[in-house]
């Protein structure tokens, strides 16, 4: 992690590569208390379809609110015991759910009923919160161009999608042929590091997807840069992938998909990396909802003050308040720093020493970047000094010699634009109205002309 | 029972290279020595006196700065020091104790701190304050007038303004026969009349080679640099032998290895990108010959640096298209 | 707020005192202050150009049409300028000479003009004499003072006496083009210090 | 030619209208925060003065010289200048609105400019024939355009820097425009 | 169309108020002007030249008219004797043209010494004509009868190193004014021993 003595060499990260270790998963039990969440925020008036003291199923699809189609799968059979308001990053609003779990699964029958009655397609109602998250607008029904699936993390460290692509391959491809019958996407494409492509053959094979080797250093598993890199086709900066009908999913979801049309019934699992202080690395599987101090407990992994919980990796992951947060559907990694590993930031300016410009894998201008962003000139920032072809990999944040927190500004910058934009959105359509009276005065003036000439004739 | 801990919540990254400003501050200082030693062996105290001076009342203006504004505390950082350390690089081993103290207040206070301190600067701070003490009090600095008193073993005058004496003078001199009673080794090794830290030819390299093998200065812009000077020294002496001086005397001569690692590199004022830092050095390099060979000053080194510091934002301007960026 | 006449003059004095206040006619101020001497010659002229057109101005405001009014400012005040032009060279050569073009250039100076159009042009006689007045003193002491500054550093003089010590070695720096734009910069810089308290 | 070329030179880079004269300082502080704005007022006088350069020094040799006007030389050429501004920009906007659109609002700010009016004066004083004034004032506009345009590039980083209040604008913009003008220094003896 | 005629109206009376102010002051300062300049722009050559003077050459002045043009004529009087006279010619330098006062012993008609008045020549180059008294030196005691020029035209004057043109400039220009004195001369001698009166 340390700078090299021949600062001159720019730092590389490689990609950790499973094939050669053979990884037992650790399986956590049930935990006393699951926690789902629901993106709604929460409504404490809104009439509810279960309420305290109600019992699920493992599996069933809770869709909580009576006016709303947002829905969460549970993960346990039990009571549930309360529910909670959530605030996740930026200040996303989110309603949580509190289940006690039972001992023993009873499984709901909604899906294996769904998949009988009107076929596989109906599957598309079930699959948002599957082991590695599916994206909804796919399953909205968006058209769908191309589906890249992630044999391989974005971040660093983690190896969630490489252990799933390696220990789950007929899954795998029962998971592709069922979500392409799902969408009706004819591409599919893997992205693997060479060291899965072996394995990885198997699913190629027998599912018509193509495969495709990206570099093993770090962020070419980035999905701008597999575009870029892989697909030969660069997104432009302000448009999302998802934009252009490609959508890129993990490796697990796919699994998962896999698993739920073959029993009928959907997973519940994830799989994860737990990543310790000292980094090394343990591949766990628990309920969706498990809090992260079971998973502690279970590898006996003891936290001290000032220690920091990062969910993700390295470069792009965020950190969590407490021990008790939720294993969530697309978390794929934990990562657990010591105190003293935490690297401070600075405010000290930007000194123009260009590392971050060299690093840069967008070629954005991170040194002006940086001033705009600072000086809260978000749209200039924009405009001409490339945010949006940031692809968010964290590298400038790395090697600043100033320790400015370049990419949380970054992250910021491009909230706020958003949030901007949205605003003016809503704004919109007043001044869309507008317009009308005038056309009610041009009528009223030809009434009037129209009166006078009636007159003039009279 | 709540007996929660607290843990750090930040933003990615998580991970952070180590690098800091002090560390490239103190390793500036490191390669510097070797020139600087060199020129304390060879003048004595007076030299060190300079160096010492330099550098401390360069840190006691950022100080006292901070303290007047209200602002943090910065000295830690280095970056005084190295600006203390460059203006002594360029001063005569003789210079009087008001200049250097004038020259650093003008270096750190009116050079740096006003722009906002470290990074701030649009000009290299030591360049522009001796910019500013040559135009005011240049009997102070002038070589010839300074080191006059010496006996040193070795030829006791400003090998530039020799050279550009002779090339004025082409009916009684031949520039290619007085700079030949400076051969290469002298200029290697410091056996020649200049700046504190700017006579050592093989310290000034090896201490560049360090900053460029440790990644604290861009090689492309030292290297393009003395590619200027020497391609446009080779073009003038081509022109006129007899009145112009040859590349490898340009190249050892006068600030030309200090300014081609140490002050044209200085990281605010030069540019980042690849194609910008290549025009940047060598717009400096033949800018520094063009002033030597034709324009007013022996030296040229100082304003050379100036000009591209300013054409620098533009410079920078040019740089590679981003990712998916339209148009 | 109808101002008092003093106020009329005093805010010329510090509210609105030009350069630092209004950052208006910079040109001469940069150029002609190398001593106290010269910058105040130079005041002197702008304010009697700016106390005479205002004058002038005030006068004819209600006979001057709207649209040649800019014309007729710049004739009435070019021709006090070539007055003052005539009349330095007769009586006053050498700092004719160090003033040089800046003399009938105060005929573009925006500080005249501006106080044409701005000012006297909508008030009266004693009103506009008082602005004229109190915005030229206001500029004058600028540029004495800047002249000050820079004549105290760049000569070790103040209106030609030797006030350094004789080991003080002048800082010439300050007297060349850079330093005047250097020194009116840290006075402004020094202004808005004493403003902002 | 040589000459002229000498002239050029001298007058852009060493006699620098803005840095070395003195001259357009309320122009050059006011529409140096952006570069669209420098490069829009840098035209703009290019435009302009070598226009005004040439017609007061027909006015000066043919009237003014003539009939031992001289004394009015000043009063002469303000107006030639103001009418000539006012005519540029009628003109601009019938037949070449595109260019009125970019230049239009900088061209009443430069009736009052003393650089225009201070370089046409100069044209006499230095007692340049036509072809020389033409080459001066169409030298000293680039000059301007010059400073002005690296000026801005410089200005638009130290906007974003952590300049202490009390310097910030037209302060720092002064200390910043004399080390320009120091910078200049370096091409001195260089024609 | 009243607006259009008071429009002109206005400019008209303002401009003939303007013209009418301007050549009045204009007549009354001319003679002063004059004096003026003569005193700051060549008097400082002058005295430079007839140091020891008894008179104010300046005062002392005569004019002469040398083909179509009228010449100025300053007088030294030594001893009560018009012993010598100044006048002024150009030469083409670098950077314009180098103007010249030089002063003759009409009593030896030999060079008393030479002084440049204006010039545009490159400081640290040319203008050490002006500045460097070894140069200007050399010009006193030259004979009128021997041509002047530099040493590279087979002349006697040594040039400033590196301002070859300037030197010839200032070579030349004494070389015309010693022409012009010839030329003169009987007349120059009776217009002195009038002035001495
Ligand atoms: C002469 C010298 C002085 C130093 N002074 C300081 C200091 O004042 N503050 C500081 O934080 N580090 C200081 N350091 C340490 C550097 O910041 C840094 O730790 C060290 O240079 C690492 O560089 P290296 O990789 O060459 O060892 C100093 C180093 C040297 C060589
Ligand atoms: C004269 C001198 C002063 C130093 N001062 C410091 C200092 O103040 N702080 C510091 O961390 N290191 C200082 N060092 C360097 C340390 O001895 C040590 O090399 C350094 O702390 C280790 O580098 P690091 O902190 O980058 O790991 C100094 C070294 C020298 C030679
Ligand atoms: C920047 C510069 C300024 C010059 N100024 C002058 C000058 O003021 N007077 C002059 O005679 N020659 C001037 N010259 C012309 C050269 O010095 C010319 O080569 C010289 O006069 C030739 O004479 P030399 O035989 O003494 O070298 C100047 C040249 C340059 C490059
Ligand atoms: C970098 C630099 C180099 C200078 N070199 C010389 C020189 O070689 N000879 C000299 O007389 N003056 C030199 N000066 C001073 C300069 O020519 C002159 O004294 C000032 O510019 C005064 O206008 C130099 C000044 C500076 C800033
Ligand atoms: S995070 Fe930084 S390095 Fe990575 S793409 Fe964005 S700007 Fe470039
Ligand atoms: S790495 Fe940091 S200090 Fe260096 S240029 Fe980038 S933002 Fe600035
Ligand atoms: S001033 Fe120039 S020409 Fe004269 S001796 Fe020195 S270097 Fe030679
Ligand atoms: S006219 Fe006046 S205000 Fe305008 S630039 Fe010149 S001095 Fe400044
Ligand atoms: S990939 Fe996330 S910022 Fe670069």
């Amino acid at each position: 992690m340390k700078r090299s003595f021949f600062g001159l060499q720019q730092p590389r990260f490689k990609y950790d590569a499973v094939s050669n270790v053979n990884i037992e998963p650790v399986r956590i039990a049930v935990p006393e208390k699951v926690t789902l969440f629901l993106n709604r925020p929460f409504e404490g008036k809104t009439p509810r379809t279960l309420n305290v003291g109600d019992r699920v199923k493992t599996g069933q699809k809770i869709t909580l609110y009576e006016d709303s189609d947002a829905y969460v799968i549970s993960s346990v059979t039990g009571v549930i015991r309360s529910f909670d308001s959530f605030l996740g990053d930026y200040g996303q609003a989110l309603t949580a759910i509190n289940i006690e779990p039972e001992q023993t699964d009873e499984f709901d029958e909604a899906l294996r009923k769904a998949l009988e009655e009107d076929g596989i397609a109906a599957a598309r109602d079930y699959l948002l919160s599957i082991p590695g998250g599916m994206p909804p607008e796919m399953l909205k029904g968006g058209h769908v161009d191309t589906l890249v699936i992630c044999g391989i993390e974005q971040d660093l460290l983690s190896i969630t999608n490489q252990f799933v692509t390696k220990s789950k391959v007929s899954a795998m491809n029962k998971g592709v042929s069922a979500i392409k019958k799902i969408t009706g996407v004819h591409k599919v494409v893997m992205a693997l590091p060479q060291s899965l492509i072996q394995e990885a053959g198997a699913i190629g094979g027998a599912s018509g997807v193509e495969l495709r080797v990206i570099e093993d250093e770090y962020p070419s598993a980035n999905p701008r840069l597999i575009m870029r890199d892989v697909m030969g086709q660069v997104v432009p900066a302000d448009k999302r992938p998802e934009e252009l009908g490609i959508f890129f999913v993990n490796a697990e979801a796919i699994a998962a998909v896999g698993e739920a049309v073959e029993k009928k019934i959907l997973p519940v699992t994830k799989t994860l990396t737990v990543i310790k202080k000292d980094m090394t690395k343990t591949v766990v599987e628990a309920r969706i909802g498990t809090p992260f101090s079971d998973i502690f407990q279970a590898l006996d992994i003891t936290l001290f003050d000032r220690d920091r919980i990062i969910v993700g990796g390295p470069m792009s992951g965020t950190t969590v308040y407490a021990e008790d947060h939720p294993v969530d559907p697309r978390t794929l990694s934990i990562m657990i720093q010591d105190s003293s590993d935490v690297p401070l930031v600075s405010d000290y300016p930007c000194i123009n020493c260009g590392e971050c410009v060299r690093i840069c894998p967008a070629d954005v201008p991170v040194n002006m970047l940086v001033r705009f962003l600072e000086a809260r000139q978000y749209e200039t920032a924009a405009d001409e000094y490339d945010l949006h072809s940031c692809i968010e990999c964290g590298l400038c944040s790395f090697v600043c010699p100033s320790k400015i927190p370049v990419f949380q500004y970054i992250r910021l910058g491009k909230y706020e634009l958003d949030r901007i934009r949205l605003e003016e959105e809503a704004e919109a359509p007043e001044t869309l109205e507008e317009p009308a009276p005038e056309t009610e005065e041009t009528t009223e003036e030809e009434t009037k002309t129209a009166a006078a000439a009636k007159e003039e004739e009279a | 029972m709540y007996n929660r801990k607290k843990f750090i919540v930040s933003h990615a990254p998580f991970w952070h290279d180590g690098s800091w400003i002090a560390q490239r501050s103190y390793n500036i200082l490191l390669a510097a020595l070797p020139a600087v030693i060199l020129s304390i062996y060879y003048y004595g105290l007076p030299a060190l006196g300079v160096v010492a001076l330099s550098v401390s009342s360069a840190m006691l203006w950022e100080l006292g700065f901070t303290r007047v504004s209200k602002t943090a505390d910065t000295i830690g950082d280095g970056s005084a020091a190295v600006i203390g350390m460059m203006f002594a690089m360029l001063l005569p081993p003789v210079a009087p104790w008001w200049l250097i103290v004038a020259g650093t207040f003008l270096a750190v206070v009116i050079g740096k701190m006003i722009y906002g301190g470290i990074g701030g600067n649009p000009f290299n701070p030591a360049v522009l304050a001796y910019a500013i003490i040559g135009v005011s009090w240049w009997d102070y600095l002038n070589f010839d007038a300074a080191i006059v008193n010496y006996d040193l073993g070795f030829i006791t005058m400003f090998p530039l303004a020799l050279a550009k004496h002779a090339g004025m003078h082409t009916d009684l001199f031949n520039v290619q026969q007085i700079i030949s009673s400076y051969n290469l080794t002298d200029l290697l090794m410091g056996r020649q009349v200049g700046g504190i830290g700017a006579t050592f030819g093989l310290g000034l390299l090896l201490g560049g080679i360090y900053l460029i093998i440790r990644g604290i200065i861009r090689w492309e812009i030292s290297i393009s640099f003395l590619a200027g000077v020497g391609f446009t020294a080779l073009l003038f002496q081509a022109a006129d032998p007899g009145r112009y001086a040859g590349p490898l005397f340009h190249l050892l001569t006068g600030y030309t290895l200090l300014g081609a690692f140490f002050l044209a590199t200085e990281d605010s004022s030069s540019p980042v990108n690849f194609l910008p830092m290549l025009i940047y050095g060598a717009a400096a390099g033949i800018l520094t010959v063009l002033i030597r060979n034709i324009g007013a000053y022996p030296e040229g080194v100082i304003f050379a640096i100036l000009v591209v510091n300013l054409i620098n934002p533009l410079l920078d301007k040019i740089r590679p298209k981003a990712l998916g960026k339209v148009t | 707020m109808a101002k008092t006449l003093v106020q009329e003059f005093t805010k010329g004095l510090w509210n609105e005192i030009p350069p630092f206040r209004l950052v208006l006619g910079l040109c001469p101020t940069l150029a002609v202050t190398k001593s106290v001497e010269s910058g105040i010659g130079m005041g002197l002229a702008t304010t009697f150009v700016l106390v005479c057109s205002n004058v002038l101005v005030s006068l004819l405001r209600n006979v001057i049409p709207p649209k040649v009014r800019i014309a007729c400012f710049i004739i009435v005040i070019a021709t006090f300028v070539t007055v003052v032009e005539l009349v330095m060279q007769a009586y006053a050569y050498p700092l004719f000479l160090t003033l040089g073009i800046f003399i009938p250039l105060i005929v573009v100076n925006c500080i005249v003009l501006g106080r044409s159009e701005a000012f006297a042009s909508k008030n009266n006689l004693i009103r506009s004499t008082a602005d004229g007045l109190g915005i030229g003193t206001g500029f004058t002491l600028s540029l004495g003072a800047l002249g000050g500054v820079r004549e105290l550093l760049g000569y070790g003089t103040l209106l030609g006496k030797d006030i350094m010590p004789a080991s003080f070695e002048p800082f010439s720096f300050a007297i060349e083009a850079p330093g005047a734009f250097i020194c009116l910069g840290l006075m402004l810089c020094i202004m808005n210090l004493i403003g902002s308290k | 030619m040589g000459d002229y070329i000498v002239l050029a030179i001298s007058c852009i880079l060493i006699n620098n209208i803005l840095l070395a004269q003195y001259l357009g300082q309320c122009p050059f502080m006011g529409t140096s925060k952006k570069m669209e704005t420098a490069v829009g007022m840098a035209m703009a006088v290019i435009f302009v003065l070598v226009m005004a350069g040439l017609i007061t020094w027909m006015v000066n040799t043919y009237i003014l010289v003539t009939f031992g006007l001289e004394y009015l030389r000043t009063i002469a050429f303000i107006l030639v200048i103001a009418s000539l501004v006012q005519f540029v920009e009628m003109f601009l906007k019938k037949s070449i609105p595109a260019l009125y659109a970019g230049l239009g609002i900088f061209l009443p700010l430069i009736t009052t400019n003393c650089a225009v009016m201070g370089a046409c004066l100069i044209n006499i004083n230095e007692e340049y024939t036509f072809m020389q004034a033409l080459v001066a004032s169409f030298s000293y506009a680039v000059g301007f355009g010059l400073a002005l345009i690296l000026f801005a590039g410089v200005r638009e980083r130290i906007i974003l820097g952590r300049v202490p209040k009390p310097l910030q604008d037209t302060s720092i913009a002064l200390v910043t425009a004399g080390v320009l003008s120091l910078t200049f220094f370096a091409f001195r003896g260089m024609v | 169309m009243g607006d259009m005629i008071k429009m002109v109206v206005v400019l008209t009376v303002l401009s003939a108020f303007s013209g009418g102010l301007l050549a009045a002051i204009r007549d009354n300062t001319k003679e002063q002007i004059e004096v003026q300049q003569l005193t700051f722009v060549k008097g400082p050559a002058i005295r430079e030249i007839f140091k020891d003077a008894g008179n104010d050459p300046i005062s002392d002045r005569f004019k002469l008219q040398y083909g179509d043009e009228e010449r100025s004529f300053f007088v030294g009087v030594y001893d009560g004797n018009p012993k010598g006279v100044a006048l002024e010619t150009y030469g083409k330098g670098y950077g314009g043209d180098v103007g010249l006062m030089v002063g003759i012993d009409t009593e030896t008609d030999k060079i008393i010494g030479v002084s440049v008045t204006t010039h545009a020549e490159t400081p640290g180059l040319g203008a050490r004509a002006k500045e460097d008294p070894e140069f200007s030196g050399q010009f006193e005691g030259l004979s009128l009868t021997d041509t002047i020029a530099v040493t590279k035209d087979g002349g006697q004057v040594n040039s400033i190193s590196g301002a070859t043109i300037t030197s010839r400039a200032v070579a030349n220009a004494a070389q015309k004014a010693s022409d012009i004195y010839k030329r003169l001369k009987p007349e120059i001698i009776e217009n002195a021993k009038s002035i001495a009166k």
